[in-house]
């Protein structure tokens, strides 16, 4: 049995917003993975659906993840393939991004860099908040 | 109040799931609706039926069996974090060619959109983990 | 639109916290719940921090889980304790709840 | 060198089994003996044979197993994490009136003394967690 | 099968200086409840045996420990027991106490309080460290 | 008699390598792993602590964990890159190793 046969129909015509509130850097532990394959599986019952990545979350979107040597599966193109699924609100909290000394263009998508005000804003609009 | 619940951790490594099972406790009592409670990443192993707790200490899944079965509450287990961590039903075991099956009773086997749903569905949906 | 915010990680082993102040909106409330009830405690090194968010935060924490812990005589004035059933009530009284895990 | 490795978390949840695999892998390679791998806390969720993880992922229990195998490598599980957690060979199955067991091949459920033993015994002890 | 049931002699005569490194809180983790589990079966083996608490290790051995609540077991109290096994050497960090507002009162059991370069010397006539 | 310590997660996340840092002796070596590799890295609010560090202590990275979050060039100079056989010889050159879990 595999996740997409299982897919049913749970809430017609009800759209809420929901966000995905991804705190953990990649590969230490598998929270980063494991929360991508809940938005890819989400984007099939067509909600409101925001991804926010804070704190240790923005090195998920990093370049050049090269998982050879630990012999573990890299899922960062993945991000990539989000817009196909129409998930393509993703928001990165630009302090988080201050700390570890990146910037945009260390990131394998595009996303909405914003401060700490709009970030409060964003997660006080929510209906469902995700956390991992 | 119809309320969703996300565990996200095992028993005993963490309190998580101790913290889950008060929380939709009171909240039965209180007469509250529990849609769902969805156990994702080590969340999974909650659901076994062979572990043997010490006697003095708490016997976390089946704390969780005992509670569903009085209150009709659908503890379901996430089918792709239970297929990489050894949680199993008979169906799973025999697709995946297993030679043994260990789910606690009234859990089941489920996918992410499980999970989904109770957030649509659900009035408020809390998330216990790590 | 009040939102719950619950931390359940120790303050001097995780920085959950301080990323959940640093996003909680005045008016909002904090529940600290498991490890995170060490926050809630005079006289360490984050009293300062926690006083100064119940300014514009009301702070509560899980009474079992102090209790556990042997702190229940070192709560901050100010900071309530709930029982598992009034999380529950406190749940219902917010529009979310948001999980610093 | 004779090396003792302590694993303290299950596969996927943290990375902390990849890396002693690695590093027992390596150890292995440079010639050094592994006395043994004891597996304690969440780290007993390691010797299940009842995982199927994704096809494009590696399989951490399996990997184990192989490695065990391969090189008469002594993996053990501390028994009263095992029993807390729901992992069992046939004994402990047997004797807890349990209706199935889920040990993976080359492991073995034994007491904590295992581990202070591979303390007296090794030249280093390695411990990896979470 | 009981872990008391499975100790066997491993290594006669040998004693090596062991150092359990606890720097957890108890009850929001196994850890410290586990770790004293070791320390209790590992006194069979007559090894040199020190116990270190630093960090949120600490609050392991505070007082007034009431677990009714959270419905687990209360394991506080086989601090106590350690003497009987012949573990007496319990370290206590003394700046993890002054951080978190303890002093030596709050704790249930005898401890020698000691400062970092204490700490870090002890650490550095270990054999074996355990941590956890 | 120098240690070998690990400390496997990130300064962001938890305060391990701090701590790690209070402790760890003059000659002694700190090998970074898992996600502690985000603590070898420039331009972070955790550069300037680990430089001073390294005044002291010989900082070690395992390159595998390095690679696998794209930060290959990010290393401060000076820090030494190596992979599990190197990591099994550091186990080797030491006395004992101290996990900072």
């Amino acid at each position: 049995m595999s996740e997409e046969e299982m897919i049913e129909g749970g809430g017609e015509g009800v759209i809420k917003k929901f966000l995905y509130l991804n705190r953990r850097a990649p590969y230490g532990s598998i929270y980063a993975l494991e929360s991508l394959e809940v938005v890819l599986i989400g984007a099939a019952f067509e909600q409101d659906v925001s991804v926010a990545f804070i704190d240790d979350g923005v090195y998920q979107l990093t370049k050049g993840q090269d998982t050879k040597g630990v012999e573990m599966k890299n899922f960062s193109p993945t991000y990539r393939a989000l817009e196909m699924y129409d998930v393509e609100k993703l928001y990165v909290f630009k302090e988080s991004l201050d700390e570890r000394g990146l910037t945009e263009d260390d990131l394998i998508v595009d996303v909405e860099v914003v401060d700490a005000k709009q970030m409060a804003d964003l997660m006080d609009e929510q209906e469902v908040i995700l956390s991992f | 109040m119809k309320l969703g619940v996300q565990v996200n951790e095992g028993p005993y490594q963490h309190q998580a799931s101790d913290s889950a099972y008060q929380f939709v406790k009171a909240a039965v009592e209180k007469g509250h609706e529990i849609f769902r409670v969805f156990f994702y990443h080590d969340g999974v192993n909650n659901g076994t039926r062979l572990a043997t707790p010490p006697q003095d200490d708490r016997n976390v899944a089946n704390r969780w069996s005992e509670l569903a079965a009085k209150h009709d509450i659908d503890l379901v287990l996430c089918v792709a974090a239970a297929q990489r961590r050894g949680i199993a039903d008979a169906d799973e075991a025999k697709r995946n060619g297993k030679d043994a099956d260990n789910i606690a009773p009234g859990f089941r086997i489920s996918g992410l959109g499980q999970l989904i749903e109770a957030g649509i569905q659900c009035d408020r949906l809390v998330v216990f983990g790590d | 639109m009040p939102t719950l915010h619950t931390v359940n990680k120790s303050p001097f082993d995780k920085t959950s916290l301080n990323s959940c102040l640093r996003f909680a909106k005045d008016g909002s409330s904090i529940l600290l719940i498991e490890d995170g009830v060490y926050a809630a405690l005079n006289g360490t090194t984050f009293t300062e921090a926690v006083k100064t968010a119940m300014k514009n935060v009301t702070v509560y924490a899980l009474q079992p889980d102090i209790e556990a812990r042997g702190m229940a005589n070192k709560v901050i004035d100010g900071i309530k304790l709930v029982d598992y059933a009034g999380f529950v009530d406190l749940v219902e009284q917010n529009d979310r709840v948001e999980s610093w895990l």
